[in-house]
C-alpha cells in the first residue's frame, strides 16, 4: 500500500470518517444466498462488501477422534482461491491462512453451534463427520466474518443424511434433516488504526491497521471464541470497547443470517 | 470408460437419453463474463449441473525469474476442484488428474493466446471446479477461453469445448456424468472454431475408426454451438445494450 | 535444440525425409526382452530406438477400492531415471511425467487388457492388486509407445501367485497363473512437425513438433484410448489421417509383442 | 473448550482449585537466563509441570534475501513439541496449531522489539516445549522474551504472558491442564508492562461481556507477576552479586 | 573453520596435543540426567563436553511391523533443534542428521539391548512400540555418542505400563514395570585428523577431520555396530586402533551410565 | 542383523554355504562398462542376483548456484530402489535408509574422485537397483566407480567394495540375502586397491574384536576380487581387440 493512500486514511479517521464513507463501527452490506452448490449437502455464498466467499458443507461417515467416541466431527477450513487476489499463491497454506482457518472453525465450534452429541452412529466406531469448507472467491479484507457466516448459513440449511450400523459398517438410510444446532455464533473483527477502533475492516484498512480482534458471540449475547492479531497491541480500555461493538453489532448480523437461511 | 452393467437405461427407443436429450443435443449452457472484481478477466459457467470459474492474472512478472522466457510470454493453468464439488469430499491436495487436466489446457490455449506479444511475462488461468457433473475439462475451457478475452489478452481465435461420445453403440453429444459412467466412451474436445484447429482431443473408451471420425465431427458441431455462447457472454458484458 | 537442426529436420520433411532416414509413417526397430527381472511377478525390456525402458510387475493382495469391490486393481505408473537424460530431475514427478504415466495406465486400462473381474480374493475385502511400473533408462523421444509395450509384454509374461481369503485375511496358495488377459493393446504416436505426420517421434523430432496425438488400439482394431498434446492444433483431417496410422501400424506392431512373450 | 462432563471438582467451597491453588494464583514458575552456550540468547522456563527453552540468534543475514526488508529487520520465530512433550508422541512435522501459535507469538513480541534498528536482517526465536501441561504458549512467550533481552537485542518493554480462564463460573489466574479440558473458558495474555499494551489475547469459551473484562484484568496481574519474575531471571545472570 | 584454526588443530596434534588440552584417547566430561521430563515414560539429558541432548520415551501400544509380529518395536530418532547451533535449518532433516538417527538407532538395535521378544500383547496383533526421540539442545560435536547415551540412560530408566490385550484391542493395566534389557550398548567415535586418531571429537575437531568412526560395543566386550563417514579412508591397521580404542573406552563410559541410572 | 531362529543351515560340515559358495567366495560377478547412451558414463553389475545400473553425469554447471563450490567440483550420489527390485514393491519416494546409503556411498567415493579439477561443477552419479538379493550398497558402488572411470572423469584410484560377514561364528565374504536374514553379521566395505584405504565400512552384528579385524581383512580380498573384474569391464570397453 502507498503512503499516500495510508496517510488518507488516518487523517479521515482522525475525524471519524472512513474511506469508503462508513461509519466507524458500521459493516459494509452483508448479501447471502444459500443452497448455491446443491449437490453439496449444505453450502452459501457471502458477499460482504467486495469480499466473496463461497462454503460448501459434505457430511460423510467417518471414524471417531480416539479420546471422543461419543461425539461427531466437526472440521471447518478456509481457503484462498488463486483467482481471489494477484498475490495468493497455490500450494499449501501459509500461516495467514491457517489462522483465517482455525479462528472460523474455533468460532464455531466454541459457540457449540452443532451438538456433536447428536451425531453419533456407533459410540468408538462410527459417528458423523461435518465438513465446512470455505473457498475465497473475491478478497476485500476480513476474510474472518466473511467465511464464519458462509460457514454458518451453510449449517443452518444443511441436509444430512441418516445412517444405520448395519453388519458392514455404516448403512446409509432414507432421509434428510437438518443439522442439530443449538446457536448461531456470530463473527465480528475490529481493527485498530492510527488510535482509532472501526469494525468491518475492508482491504485497504486492512493493510494498514495495527492491530485486529474477531470476537464471536452466540445467540445469548456471550462471547465465545476470539483471537487478537497484528503487530500492535491494544490496551483493556481498547479491548473493552471492542467487546461492545461486538455484543452490539452481532444482534444485527444474527438477524441478517437467520433472514438469509429462511428464505 | 466404465462399461458397468447398469440397469440405466441411456438411449431409449425415441433416441432420448437418459436426461432426456437428443443425441446431438448439449446440456443447459450459461455464461456470463466478468464476474469477479480483483482478477484481470473472469467468467461463470454453468454447463448441465457443472459450476466453475474461472479467473485471469497478467500479463504479469514472473517469480521465479529463471521461469520466464525472454522470447515470450508464458501461459500458466490450474484445473482446480474444491472440496464439496464431488460426492466424496476431495483432498485440498493437487491429484495427478488434476495436473493432467491443467497440462491439457493449457496445451488447448496456447494456440489462441498471442503469448508472444508479452515477453517475460505469464498469464495465470485459474479454474475453480465448484461443482462437478461430467465433462468438467471442457467447461472449464470454456470458462477460461471466456475469462482471457475479459482480461483483454489478445487472441488469434476463442477457444470452445464439449466432448462427444459414445453410448448405446450411438454417438452422442456433450456426456454427462451418468453417460460417462455407464457409457462406452467420451471424448472431450477443444476447437478453435475460426482457425479450424482441434487443440484438445482425449479419449477413454472403444470405437471403430469410423466412429472416431463421426465423434470428431459431432465434438465440433457442439464446440460451435459453445462458440456462439461465448460470443454472446462477452457481448452481454461489453455491448450490454445491443442484447435483448 | 537449436535452430539449425530445427530448421534441418523442417526442411527435411517437406520433401517427405527423416533426419534419421526412416519414412514419414515408419516405426524405429522395437527390441524387446521378458522377465529380465526374475525375481518380480512379470518384466521385459524395450528398446525403440535408442530408448530404453524396463517394466517390472508386482502382485500382491490389496484393499479393493471402496466403490469397486468386485474388481481388483491395476497400476501402471512410469518414472524418468535420472541417468536416462541430463535434463531429468530427481524429485516428485513433473506435469510430463505424469501425463506420460496417466496416459500409458489409460491405455491399457480403457482396452479391458487385464480381466479384473477374475482378480477377486473376497469381494469387498480383498483383491489382487497389479502394479506395473516403467522406469525409462535411456531417452530417445515417444516414450508412451515405449513405456506401453514394456508394461503390455510385462503383463503378457507375469505370474501372478493365488491367494485364498482365510481367517486372518488373503494366504498364499501354491502355484502360478497367467494373468486373465482379453486384448493386447497397441500405444501408437504421431507427431505433426511442419505440417507433415510423422509416426514414433525421435528426441530430435519430439523437441520440435508442433503437436502430437497418441491412440491406442485393442486387437479387434478399434481405437480405446487417446491424447492429443503438444502446443499447437489438429484439423479433422489430420486426426483423420492419425487414425489410420495408427490402425496399420499396430497390427505389426503387435505381432512384434507377441513375438516377443511367446519366446 | 471441552466443557466435558467430569466428577472433577475443578472449585471447592472454600475456593481451592484442583491443584491447590487459590483463583489468583498462579503455578510454580522458575526462569532461568543464559542457558545455552551456543544461543545469541536463551531462557529455561518452568509453569507449572510446563518445561520449555526458548533460544535466539541474531540479528542476522536472511536467506533467501527477498524475505528480508530493507526498511526492517524482521522477527522470525517457532513454537515446536518435541515428540515426548505431550501424552501422546507427537509427529515431528509442524501442526496447524504450531504454525497458528508460532504466528500470533511473533505478533506478541514484534511491537516489543526495536526490529527497525536492524535493517535486512532476520531475529531467530525458537521455542522448544520439552514437557507441555497447558498454558504453554504463554510460558513459551515469557521465556522467548527473556531470551531476546539475554541475547541483548534492544527492546521496548519486556513482555509477560499469563492466561486467565473461567471455571465453576469463576474467573481464575493461569489455568492448567485439566482446568482448560473441564473448565468453561481460557484466555491466554501478553501484556507489555511498561507500555500498558496486550499484545497477545485468544480465548475459547463461553464468558459475558462483563466476565471478559474482568478476565483481561485478573489476566493483567498475573502478567506483572510474571514480569517480576522475568527481570529476576535477567538479574540473576547478570548482576548475580545483588541477588541473594 | 579458517584455515588458521585448521592448522593450529592439525599441528598440536603432531605433538599429541589437542586444542582443548585432552589426551588424544580422552573423552570429555559426561554429565548424565535422569527422569528430567518426567511426564515421559523415560527421559535423560546428556551432556558431552558442550553437546546436550535430552532423550524422551514414549511407550504406547502399535500394530507390529507386517513380518516379524512376534516382537515389540524399537524406533529411535534424533533432531537438531535449531536453538542448538546457527547453522541448524528447520524443515525435514538432511542427509547428517538423517545418519546421525539411524546410526544412534542401529547402536542401540543390533545389540539386543531391548528385548523385543517380551513386547509383544498379542501375537500379529498388538505389539509394545518404544519410541526413544533425541533432541539436541546445544551442539559441540560428537552427537552420535551423546544422542546414544541419552537414549540408553533414557531406556533404562524408563517405567513401561502393562497392557492386556482384550475385546476393544490393547487394554491398560495397572502397575508400571522396567524395559526388558539384555546389554548396555555403548558409543564411541574417533576422528582422523592430519593421520592421527582421536576420540571423542569436539565441534572444532568435526570441522576439519578426515574421517571418522563410531563403533558401539555391548556388555560383553563385542562390538555390535559400526559406521565409517567422512570424506576420507582409513587403513586396515588405523581401523586396528580404533577398534582397540572403542573397546578400551567404552568400560568406562559404561561405568558412567550405570551409576547415573542408578542414582 | 536379524539372527532370527530358521532351520536354514548357512554352512555346513563341509563349510559350505546355503547358496554353495565357500566361505571366502564372493557371488558371481558380471561388470559392462558404457550400456547408456545419454549418460556421460555408465556401468551395469550383475553381482549374485543383484542387477544394478548406474549412470554418470559430468563435471556440469550446478544449479542452484549457491551449491556450487568455488574451490573444487562437487560429488552428488543417488542411490535408489525402482519399485519393483524387492520383494514388497517399494514407495517411490526416497526412503532414510536410501539417503543414508546415497551419503556413505559418495563419502566413499570421494578419496578416489579428483574433483578439485573442476571448480563451481558436480559430476552426479545415479545408482538404480533394478533387482536386489543383499549386498546393493557395495554393487552399486562397485558399477558407480566403474560408471565414473567410463564417463572419463579423472580418478586417484579405482573403488572396489564387498561386503565381509559372520554366519555360524566363522567369517564368510559376499554375505547374500539369506545370510544377511539370519547371520550374525553384515560388514559392507568399500577399499581403494592402490591407496590401500577403506573409504566405506559399516556393520550390523556382533563380533569380537578379533572377528572385526579379520572381517576387514577377509573383506580386503573381497574388494581385491571386484577391482579385478572392473580393470576388466573397462578394458573390455576401451580395448575390446585385447580380451579374448
Amino acid at each position: 500500500m502507498d503512503d499516500l493512500k495510508r496517510n488518507r486514511i488516518i487523517e479521515l479517521l482522525q475525524e471519524e470518517k472512513r474511506i469508503d464513507g462508513r461509519a466507524l463501527k458500521e459493516y459494509r452490506s452483508i448479501s447471502i444466498d444459500v443452497n448455491v452448490i446443491p449437490k453439496a449437502n449444505g453450502s452459501a455464498r457471502v458477499r460482504l462488501g467486495d469480499s466473496e466467499v463461497i462454503c460448501g458443507i459434505k457430511i460423510q461417515p467417518d471414524r471417531p477422534f480416539s479420546d471422543v467416541g461419543e461425539k461427531g466431527i466437526f472440521i471447518c477450513t478456509a481457503e484462498l482461491l488463486p483467482l481471489s487476489h494477484p498475490t495468493v499463491e497455490t500450494g499449501p497454506p501459509n500461516e495467514s491462512v491457517i489462522e483465517l482457518a482455525r479462528v472460523v472453525d474455533r468460532g464455531i465450534r466454541e459457540s457449540h453451534m452443532i451438538d456433536l452429541s447428536q451425531l453419533v452412529i456407533k459410540k468408538d466406531e462410527s459417528v458423523v463427520g461435518v465438513f465446512a469448507d470455505n473457498v475465497v472467491l473475491d478478497y476485500d479484507g476480513n476474510l474472518f466474518d466473511a467465511c464464519s457466516y458462509a460457514a454458518t448459513s451453510a449449517i443452518l440449511t444443511a441436509k444430512m443424511p441418516r445412517w444405520e450400523y448395519g453388519e458392514a459398517g455404516p448403512e446409509l438410510q432414507d432421509g434428510l434433516e437438518p443439522l442439530p444446532t443449538t446457536t448461531i455464533p456470530v463473527s465480528t473483527t475490529m481493527a485498530k488504526i492510527g488510535g482509532q477502533i472501526v469494525a468491518d475492516p475492508n482491504s485497504d484498512e486492512w493493510d494498514c491497521m495495527d492491530a485486529r480482534i474477531t470476537i464471536t458471540t452466540n445467540s445469548d449475547g456471550d462471547i465465545c471464541a476470539l483471537q487478537k492479531g497484528g503487530r500492535s497491541g491494544f490496551t483493556a480500555d481498547e479491548l473493552a470497547t471492542c467487546g461492545e461493538i461486538a455484543i452490539n453489532s452481532s444482534g444485527k448480523i444474527r438477524e441478517t443470517l437467520q433472514a438469509a437461511v429462511s428464505k | 470408460m466404465g462399461g458397468r452393467d447398469t440397469d440405466m437405461v441411456l438411449l431409449d427407443e425415441n433416441g432420448i437419453r437418459c436426461d432426456g436429450r437428443k443425441v446431438d443435443e448439449p446440456r443447459r449452457i450459461m455464461i456470463k463474463a466478468g464476474v469477479l472484481k480483483n482478477a484481470n478477466g473472469s467468467a461463470y459457467i454453468e454447463f448441465g449441473d457443472n459450476k466453475i470459474l474461472a479467473g485471469v492474472y497478467g500479463p504479469r512478472d514472473v517469480h521465479p525469474k529463471h521461469m520466464s522466457n525472454a522470447d515470450t510470454g508464458i501461459l500458466r493453468c490450474r484445473y482446480h476442484m474444491v472440496p464439496f464439488s464431488v460426492a466424496e469430499r476431495k483432498n485440498p491436495a493437487p491429484s495427478r488428474r488434476e495436473i493432467e487436466i491443467s497440462k491439457v489446457i493449457r496445451e488447448a490455449l496456447e494456440p489462441a493466446v498471442m503469448l508472444e506479444k508479452f515477453p517475460r511475462t505469464a498469464v495465470d488461468v485459474y479454474m475453480e471446479i465448484l461443482q462437478a457433473d461430467g465433462g468438467t475439462r471442457c467447461a472449464a475451457l470454456d470458462a477460461a477461453a471466456v475469462a482471457l478475452a475479459d482480461a483483454g489478452i489478445p487472441m488469434r481465435d476463442m477457444v470452445s469445448a464439449c466432448a462427444a461420445g459414445k453410448v448405446a453403440d450411438t454417438i452422442i453429444l456433450d456426456v454427462n456424468n451418468e453417460e460417462d459412467q455407464a457409457g462406452q466412451a467420451d471424448m472431450p474436445i477443444a476447437y478453435m472454431p475460426n482457425l479450424n484447429q482441434i487443440t484438445l482431443l482425449q479419449l477413454d473408451g472403444v470405437m471403430s475408426l469410423e466412429e472416431y471420425n463421426k465423434c470428431i465431427e459431432v465434438g465440433i458441431q457442439g464446440c460451435k454451438t459453445v462458440y456462439a455462447l461465448q460470443k454472446k457472454a462477452l457481448a452481454e458484458k461489453y455491448f450490454p445494450e445491443e442484447q435483448t
